[in-house]
């Protein structure tokens, strides 16, 4: 019964506990009392929201290969547009991931949040909630509604509680993706008055000649490339990254950035086949670029937030390979493969990624700095938190064992399926990743007590030890049993693959 | 011959508001400075009393009367209650910033009441005659009422800007009409399309130079460039209550007049006009964008973005279809409730000898009033077409009403330009919510205001969420 | 024989000259209000000469409303121009530009 | 078996998170007792094993655990294959391991970090067992980057130290240039059979040598040389072939249980290990199999020689593995695998000795490594200095030790390989590189090996007053596993040797085709039972080359110590050669490390921030501003500006009405 | 013929009238000018027997209208010499893009277009026409709407004028009547009670 209305309540339950925030709360100081109810608010909203997304995990049907939990009502009658809603497996593991980061973000903003707390977290709810409909949207219109609505509360994150160039930051993020998504909307709307509605799934069906398939996957291609992002529409994540609070990062870094990749599963490959493959030399060729370019970028970072920021957008680039590989691949098999790999990538990213910057957020809140320069020796007073960052910084450097090996391992295995130097590109990653994150390990982390801030340092508190914990569980349980997630995934992605394998002239 | 009564009935909202304001206007004669108050609520009460009167006899399909000097149809009907309802919008945003400035006069709201007395008749006016008359009754009163504040060197001079051109654009559109009555031989819209279909070789090129006149003016009114020049200057040099007024409901005046003129007069040469119509549209969007991205008087900000919302409201028409139409009424019908709500927070936010003018009076609004910056937000958001508020339904239906017809360039231009727009909106967002308050005076608004301002800014994102209705209505009237 | 061209030649030499005249002016805005009175005038002609081209009265029936609009106006410009003077002291265009940009 | 299997490899993982995690409560005592309790069980079990796979006539077993995903049709497992190659290494793992534990009770029983340390060596026993242990090549790959990555931590142990840091950064980084060719060898793999599983996979290795692979459009390489050749690569980062050695030399700055633990038992046979496991692959590419014996050979040979100018006395005995990873690869390239497996075990025990032996000599010396501050150090700590006596007598292969056996074996094979056979001259090329190289190795293994151990134990005692006083022998935990150690590196070989190398111990674990059946031939020709062997030593070379280098050491370093002063003035180039060992570390450091930088540095600040950010993106704003900036001086202010545009608007208008009119 | 011929003359008259409006240095002169033009008019307007308009033209305009703008040009005070007209940096411009307009609509009127077809001659009107009679008859029938619409935009004109220029001087002398007429004795004259002087 309620699970007929499983994804409604995932997507309005959070935005409505924003909303009760925002008109109870004053924003006042964190130490009021008031504070304190903002943030256990908060986080029970968060909370409830990942027990139903369990819900969602349980009772979803891995054989299925359709659309499940689906909803449908008619929404605007004039435009043939629907309130469509329904996961599969590629969308499913994505709503996982955003209800189980969540929570972690709002302990992460628990008592570091000290202007305006009600709103922050408000902001943090509803983000949640909108982005949760991107996941389970199937109307193209509503899709584009729950995309761009995202971006208010992002843009208010970033500004409001962002460091120095936050105004700067926070302009290029919204332009930035808003000229992206635009040229999607023009899409859409070409789709529409071809197809009658917004249906997405009518659009998968609706024959398309080259021509347009090419413009629509160019117009797909800006907005999602922004988002991923791909070389070179890149640029405004380091800042974005840098600036953003760090719960704002989190978020940015594991969730929105997935938008991107789910955007090309969903729209780019299954509704114009023939564009896409048309593109795909490119944007191997993007990926490829990303993965090694950003490798040897991200090593001179002398910002952590940027660092990590860049891996980001390296990591990212084997999403966008695994995706495009298949046209490449004359074995019967590999372009599975390689989707599989990219979902996966986009899953454990989102868990590392986060944790990484919560790490340096752990760091940035005791002595306000995010330059590598200023730290160093910090094993020597934060022993149980150098393990937590140790333990990611290998994560991050597809280290088997932990998540960030699967999607990686997959991936290379795909792409020597396609061309050896692809893989050989591809796997450069071993070493540039290694080199970039452990460098930065090794400036931090180790060494002799760099200065009296470090010095004089406090260990992990229990709620930031909480929050690493549990990610680190997440990490290490997708690197040593990555099966439950790729089973989620297998059948989707099989009916997607065969989808794109037929061709729409 | 006797005079008929069905006719008269036909016509009730403006002979009630006729008369409503001439009672308000001898009250007014027998009130002391000091409770002008009572003006108001009884020029609410015209109002009111005229909206009824409105409900009444509207319904039923078209009825044109005074021998077809007059037409009543669910456009003029859903035209009128629009304009009605702004107005009196208005009167109250105004209410107490003119108490605080001194400017509580009387005829704030008579002049007022004129225009929507104007808007009124072009409405619903069937006839070239009728539609120059209630032109001139609505330019008339606008001038005056952007010049009301006598001791304000800028009023004047914008009032003055306002009269010459005008009185230009009247001239033009009167040379226009001129024409076109010389070629057509009548100035009634469903003869002057009669006459069109009967002899097709009427279409040709003084009808089109007479429908280039007319298009002048019809340019004018909306502020469209290069016939643009006026609106900057006077939206920043008129009092915040004026250029709420200017800014709301005249626009759906506007688009009565370009509706009946193009479409139900001079329908039959829509391929001829609407290429000027598009070229207009264009500049009006880049010029419109570009220089408002460079303003830092917030008004004057906002006369540019409407310069750039026009252009979509004008591409919209220039489609020719019925999709077309309805989306620029929809167009029209949002943009004046936003852009009532964006004059409003600006009222709110000035008070005694000081007007909240410029984009730096914004900073810091957030902590100062988190509520109202909030309104503003989604106002802001909803101008620069962000979803989920309306004013990106309203360009996504432009812009498919544009593609329907193949414009695919027109239709990048379109979301390029937003994208453009979208950066000026967003400076005021930053200003509330990033920057730290320069004044931290406590907004002074009463809660009859605080009320109508948010449900006019809520309704931004309600008509967003729930456009439904709305949209049924639209393509409903133009049908 | 003197037809309809004819006076729709004269009324558009008045139109531009009227044009001309509101654009050539620099000193003084009362030249530019009067201006305006030709170019209304210059319709009217026009009105007239297709009224009677068209054996039609309606023409000048609008020609009456014009005039008497015409007048309305006239009165409410000089008296935005009487509020202006009385704030600046002067009345030249060219210094009518404090609102710019 | 299953079970024991599972208890093998998770007791010591057990063991380590337990001491890991809950360090602080368990104690000191808890730590270490706990850890060696966990790698004692699978010791045990592993000896278990071994028995029952080598006596009981257990079959070998291959079993899957768990399925690790499976998607696209291929299977990605977790799970053993367990036959006697396998459970050898088993045992040798485990029982170093063992050693080690108990030795490190007593090297670092005043370090802070103790709980952590055994956490970390339990942990690294664990990542060796699954990669020895894995039946596919997943869980292999597993086991290599987890045996780097502790390694990581143990050689980053001290992470106070700059150089320790640096060290183990290094280490990863050199291991991962490995692995980067491994993972690639393993996904050509995946590409040609389809799987991961090595049954599997060498069911169809036949079908793969048939088939080749375009690295280079137009070229088609054989598909199995290509992926062994990459699996190799692998194999040359963790066995520290040249030139991915330099990691190895530095790993010396981890506490030296690490370094026993990494050189002989752990890390760096994993390389060797994996190659005699993909013997069915290697056997079917003669070209990787040369590649392999010539990288083998120059380490073997050039890597010694370094050995020579080492004065860090855990340096020396590192460079000496280095060569002695050259000897097993050099035999895995002469398909003499058992050859390679049996050295690699025999050296095991007796470096394993030689470490804990120097370890033993360093805690006496308060942590002074310099063999130059040493000497006479023999009458201080008998038992050390038996030890390290035996264990040097078993690297240079004294007749009878276990050295003994597995080197000059080892040599004979080379001797006796395929290469010889083959008339090409490429081949004779290969083959002479080779078995020189193998030869000259043990006259300088010879040298380096008793040159540190006459300045260590021998001649007069050059370290200071006060460090004489109190010079003792070690406490029992230290001397214990020396003796444990002593006894196999003594003499198990000449117990084992028959069984591993000739009676096909290894059965169907390693496949050699009969054509590079070297070892095969040589039972036949020339191996006579071991005593045979130790009574013909004077037909072998080698034996004469290794007296050779004893005496020269003894006449050099006791006799004459003027001599190799005068050698070092005169060879100056030479002796800095050596000494910047070939200057493979400023190549890497100041070569490739510092150019990435440089490289990253460029297309940071010219590719992203000049030219996308600088000029696409905020130059398209400042253009957009600047637009915005001109346009708006077009309202002037000026009435008739106004009037003039709209008089200009209509103008066009009328007249584009005429043109198209 | 004669026809022709004073049409001829008084638009000659009319247009340099209407060139002295636009360029006479004065703008007294400008205002007589305009008047002049607007009788010249109104004759071309008797030539085209539209004699109502004509009249009202003379009447309204040049007796109100025109008086107004004197009156106003008197009023401002404006000295001669401040605003003696000079050209702005567009009349060159200005006058071009007039002639180009000129152009275009000679062009239309006399060459394009089915004006030109016809000899477009005025129809006669028919014997005992009455234009007063006719337009009357009309104004109040079918116009009436517009009627009453002029009606209301020249009582907006009053009110807008009146709201714009009126001035209530502070200090200026009005007797206000119904007070005067509302006035009682008491209010005037009030009756004091005094008692005697003290003695010294």
């Amino acid at each position: 019964m309620l699970a007929n209305y499983l994804l409604s309540f995932l997507i309005w339950f959070p935005i409505a506990g924003g909303v009760a925030l925002l008109l109870i709360g004053d924003g006042g100081e964190v130490k009021s009392s008031q504070g304190r109810l903002m943030r256990v608010a908060a986080l029970a909203f968060t909370v409830l929201t990942f027990l139903a997304s369990v819900g969602l995990y349980i009772a979803f049907d891995n054989a299925e290969p359709g659309m499940q939990f689906v909803e449908r009502a008619p929404w605007v009658e004039t435009f043939n547009v629907w309130y469509y809603l329904g996961v599969d497996g590629l969308s499913a593991p994505l709503i996982l991931l955003t209800t189980f980061i969540t929570p972690l973000v709002v302990i992460a903003g628990w008592d570091t949040i000290r202007t305006r707390a009600a709103q922050y977290f408000a902001a943090f709810l509803i983000l949640e909630g909108l982005m949760i409909g991107v996941f389970s949207a199937l109307d193209g219109l509503l899709f584009y509604v729950f995309w761009e609505a995202m971006l208010i509360p992002m843009f208010l994150i970033i500004g409001v509680w962002g460091g120095e160039r936050r105004i700067y930051a926070t302009l290029k993020f919204f332009l930035y993706t808003f000229l992206g998504s635009v040229l999607m909307l023009v899409a859409f709307i070409w789709l529409y008055l071809q197809s009658g509605s917004f249906n997405l799934l009518e659009f998968m069906n609706l024959p398309i000649d080259l021509t347009a398939q090419k413009y629509i996957f160019l117009a797909f291609l800006v907005a999602f490339a922004v988002k991923v992002p791909m070389w070179p529409v890149h640029t405004w994540l380091p800042d974005a990254h840098v600036e953003a609070p760090t719960g704002g990062s989190v978020i940015l870094a594991a969730i929105m950035l997935k938008m991107g990749g789910y955007g090309f599963v969903r729209l780019s490959l299954p509704i114009v086949p023939d564009g896409s493959e048309y593109f795909a030399g490119l944007m191997i060729a993007l990926s490829l670029i990303a993965v090694v370019y950003i490798g040897f970028v991200a090593l001179m970072q002398k910002d952590m937030k940027k660092l990590i920021a860049y891996s980001s957008i390296a990591h990212m680039g084997f999403v966008t390979l695994g995706m495009f590989l298949m046209w490449s691949i004359a074995a019967s098999t590999g372009a599975g493969l390689g989707m599989t790999g990219a979902m996966v990538q986009m899953i454990s990213h989102g868990l590392i990624s986060g944790a990484m910057f919560l790490c340096v957020g752990v760091l940035y809140d005791r002595v306000h700095s995010r330059q590598i320069a200023d730290y160093g020796g910090v094993a020597n007073t934060m022993p149980v938190f150098a393990a937590f960052m140790v333990l990611f910084a290998m994560a991050n450097a597809g280290l088997p064992g932990t998540s960030g090996f699967v999607g990686e391992f997959m991936v290379i295995i795909a792409s020597f399926k396609a061309n050896f130097w692809y893989a050989f590109l591809a796997a450069t990653t071993l070493v540039l990743g290694a080199a970039y994150t452990l460098w930065m390990i090794k400036r931090v982390v180790y060494g002799e007590v760099g200065n009296e801030n470090v010095a004089g340092l406090q260990d992990l508190n229990p709620r930031e030890f909480i929050v690493l914990g549990i990610l680190a569980l997440g990490v290490l349980l997708i690197g040593l049993w990555p099966a439950p997630l790729v089973d989620m995934m297998n059948t989707s992605i099989e009916q997607l693959i065969q989808q794109i394998g037929q061709s729409k002239l | 011959m006797a005079l008929n009564l069905a006719d008269y009935l036909a016509a009730a909202p403006e002979i009630v508001l006729l008369g409503l304001i001439c009672v308000v206007m001898i009250a007014d004669l027998s009130v002391e400075d000091d409770n002008r108050i009572v003006t108001f609520w009884l020029s609410m009460l015209a109002l009111l009393v005229t909206a009824v009167a409105l409900y009444g006899t509207a319904g039923g399909g078209q009825q044109i009367v005074f021998h077809g000097a007059y037409v009543a149809d669910p456009l003029s009907h859903v035209l009128k209650m629009a304009s009605i309802v702004l107005v009196g919008v208005a009167f109250l945003y105004a209410r107490d910033y003119l108490r605080a400035n001194d400017l509580h006069k009387g005829e704030y709201y008579l002049l007022g009441l004129f225009g929507l007395l104007g808007m009124m008749i072009m409405m619903s006016a069937n006839s070239l005659l009728t539609m120059y008359l209630g032109l001139e009754t609505l330019a008339l009163s606008m001038y005056a009422l952007v010049a009301i504040d006598r001791k304000n060197v800028t009023a004047a001079e914008s009032a003055m800007k306002y009269f010459v051109l005008g009185a230009i654009a009247s001239g033009a559109l009167l040379y226009g009409i001129s024409w076109v009555y010389g070629v057509t031989g009548s100035l009634q819209f469903d003869q002057i399309s009669m006459a069109l279909t009967a002899d097709p070789g009427l279409n040709s090129l003084p009808l089109w130079f007479g429908m280039a006149f007319l298009i002048v003016g019809i340019a004018f009114k909306f502020g469209a460039v290069p016939f643009h020049m006026w609106l900057p200057d006077v939206y920043q040099g008129a009092r915040t209550p004026v250029t709420l007024y200017l800014a709301a409901a005249p626009k759906l005046a506007a688009f009565a007049l370009i509706f009946r003129v193009l479409v139900d007069g001079l329908g039959g040469l829509h391929e001829t006009w609407s290429a000027m119509i598009m070229v207009v549209a264009v500049l009006s969007l880049v010029v419109g964008n570009f220089i408002a991205i460079a303003q830092t008087n917030i008004k004057r900000m906002l006369g540019y973005s409407t310069i750039a919302h026009v252009g979509f409201i004008l591409l919209a028409i220039y489609t020719g279809t019925s999709d077309g139409y309805a989306a620029g009424l929809f167009y029209a019908l949002t943009y004046v409730i936003t852009a009532a709500g964006a004059f409003g927070i600006i009222i709110v936010l000035s008070r005694r000898g000081y007007d909240a003018e410029l984009l730096s009076d914004f900073k810091g609004l957030n902590a100062r009033s988190p509520w109202f910056a909030l309104m503003m937000l989604f106002l802001m958001f909803s101008m620069a077409g962000v979803p989920p508020f309306v004013g990106f339904l309203s360009k996504l239906y432009v812009i498919s009403a544009v593609l329907e017809i193949g414009g695919m360039w027109l239709a990048l231009l379109m979301v390029l330009a937003s994208v453009i727009g979208a950066y000026y909106y967003l400076r005021v967002i930053w200003y509330m919510y990033f920057e730290e308050a320069e004044d931290q005076a406590v907004l002074q608004a009463n809660t009859d205001t605080r009320l109508v301002l948010s449900l006019n800014s809520l309704a931004v994102l309600a008509l967003g969420i729930m456009p439904g209705w709305l949209l049924a209505l639209c393509v409903a009237v133009l049908s | 024989m003197i037809g309809l061209q004819h006076y729709l030649t004269v009324s558009a030499m008045l139109f531009v000259l009227s044009i001309a005249g509101i654009i050539v002016n620099r000193r003084n805005l009362i030249l530019i209000l009067m201006c305006i009175e030709l170019m209304l005038l210059a319709v009217n002609t026009n009105f007239i000469a297709f009224s009677c081209y068209l054996g039609d009265e309606t023409g000048q029936v609008f020609v009456f409303f014009i005039l008497t609009v015409a007048a309305a106006e006239a009165a409410i410009g000089l008296a935005i121009l009487v509020v202006l003077f009385r704030n600046r002291r002067s009345i030249s265009v060219q210094e009518l530009n404090t609102l710019k940009g | 078996m299953y079970e024991y299997y599972l208890t093998i490899v998770l007791a010591p993982l057990a063991a380590a998170i337990v001491a890991g995690l809950a360090g602080k409560q368990i104690g000191r005592a808890g730590a270490h007792w706990i850890t060696i309790l966990g790698v004692g069980v699978s010791c045990a079990l592993s000896l278990l094993v071994l028995k029952n796979l080598f006596w009981g006539g257990a079959e070998p077993e291959n079993i899957s655990v768990y399925t690790w995903a499976v998607t696209d049709g291929l299977r990605m497992e977790v799970g053993f294959l367990v036959d006697r190659l396998t459970a050898l290494m088993m045992c040798v793992v485990t029982f170093v391991s063992l050693m080690v534990h108990i030795y490190t009770i007593g090297y670092m029983h005043d370090d802070p970090g103790y709980q952590r340390f055994f956490s970390f060596i339990s942990l690294f026993t664990f990542a060796m067992l699954m990669l020895v242990m894995s039946n596919n090549f997943l869980q292999l790959f597993f086991g290599w980057e987890a045996v780097g990555l502790v390694s990581y931590l143990l050689i980053g142990f001290w992470f106070k130290r700059e150089s320790a840091i640096f060290a183990n950064l290094k280490a990863f980084l050199v291991n991962r240039v490995g692995d980067f060719g491994f993972l690639l060898g393993i996904s050509g793999i995946v590409l040609m059979t389809g799987s991961l599983d090595y049954a599997t996979v060498f069911g169809q290795a036949e079908a793969v040598a048939g088939q080749s692979i375009e690295v280079f459009p137009g070229s088609p390489w054989n598909a199995m040389s290509v992926i062994c050749i990459l699996l190799f690569i692998g194999a040359m980062g963790k066995s520290a072939q040249a030139p991915l050695h330099v990691w190895l030399p530095d790993s010396m700055e981890g506490p030296t249980p690490i370094s026993a633990l990494i050189h002989a038992a752990t890390m760096v046979t994993a390389g060797i290990f994996m190659v005699a496991r993909m013997s069915p692959l290697f056997e079917l590419s003669v070209t990787a199999l040369g590649f392999v014996i010539i990288i083998g050979a120059v380490t073997a040979f050039f890597m010694g020689l370094l050995g020579l100018v080492q004065n860090d006395i855990k340096r020396v005995v590192a460079y000496s593995t280095l060569s002695q990873l050259g000897y097993m690869t050099v035999a895995l390239g002469a398909s003499a695998y058992s050859a390679a497996i049996f050295h690699l075990m025999t050296h095991a025990f007796f470096k394993a000795l030689l470490f804990l032996a120097a370890g033993s000599v360093i805690i006496a010396m308060h942590h002074e490594q310099d063999i130059r501050k040493m000497g006479g150090i023999r009458k201080y700590m008998p038992i050390t200095y038996w030890t390290a006596l035996i264990g040097s007598l078993a690297l240079i292969g004294f007749p009878g030790s276990s050295g003994f056996f597995s080197k000059d074996l080892l040599i004979e094979a080379v001797k006796d390989s395929h290469w010889h056979e083959s008339p090409s001259l490429g081949d004779q090329v290969t083959y002479w590189i080779a078995y020189l190289s193998v030869l000259l190795g043990v006259f300088v293994t010879a040298l380096y090996s008793f040159r540190m151990f006459f300045l260590v134990f021998h001649g007069k005692e050059r370290m200071s007053k006060e460090e004489k006083s109190h010079l003792h022998e070690s406490p029992a935990v230290v001397t214990v596993p020396l003796i444990l150690l002593a006894i196999p590196s003594a003499v198990i070989g000449w117990f084992t040797v028959d069984a591993v190398l000739f009676e096909g111990f290894f059965g169907s674990a390693i496949f050699v085709t009969s054509a590079h059946d070297v070892l095969a031939h040589i039972g036949e020709t020339f191996w006579h039972g071991p005593a045979a062997l130790v009574a013909h030593i004077y037909v072998a070379p080698a034996f004469y080359l290794a007296a050779l280098g004893v005496l020269t050491a003894w006449f050099l370093y006791l006799r004459r110590p003027d001599i190799p002063e005068t050698m070092r003035r005169k060879a100056q180039g030479l002796y800095n050669l050596l000494d910047r060992k070939y200057y493979f570390d400023d190549l890497y450091i100041k070569g490739f490390a510092a150019g990435g930088r440089n490289f990253g540095r460029f297309l940071w600040q010219k590719g992203d921030e000049l030219i996308i950010d600088g000029i696409l993106v905020n130059g398209t704003a400042r253009a957009v501003g600047w637009m915005a900036g001109y346009l708006r001086h077009i309202q002037t202010g000026y009435l008739y500006t106004y009037a003039f545009a709209m008089i200009i608007g209509l103008t066009m208008l009328l007249g584009w009405l005429i043109w198209v009119g | 013929m004669l026809h022709s011929i004073l049409f001829y003359v008084f638009a000659t008259i009319m247009f340099g009238a209407a060139l002295g409006v636009v360029f006479s240095r004065n703008p007294i002169h400008a205002v007589m000018f305009l008047v002049f033009t607007f009788f010249n008019a109104a004759i071309l307007w008797l030539l085209a027997e539209a004699e109502f308009l004509a009249i009202v033209l003379v009447l309204v305009y040049v007796g109100a209208v025109m008086v107004l703008f004197l009156f106003v040009v008197m009023m401002l005070e404006v000295d001669i010499e401040a605003a003696k007209r000079g050209l702005t940096r567009y009349a060159p411009l200005g006058i071009g893009l007039a002639f180009i307009m000129a152009i275009e609509l000679i062009n239309v009127i006399w060459l394009r277009g089915r004006l030109s077809d016809e000899a477009g001659g005025f129809m006669p009107n028919p014997e005992g026409y009455d234009n007063t009679k006719a337009l009357g008859s009309v104004l109040y029938t079918e116009h009436v709407y517009a009627f009453e619409i002029a009606a209301v935009i020249l009582l907006l004109a009053i009110i807008a004028a009146i709201t714009l220029t009126m001035r209530r001087r502070p200090g200026l002398k009005v007797q206000d009547i119904g007070k005067q007429v509302s006035v009682r004795a008491q209010d005037r004259l009030r009756v004091v009670k005094m008692d005697a002087e003290k003695k010294q």
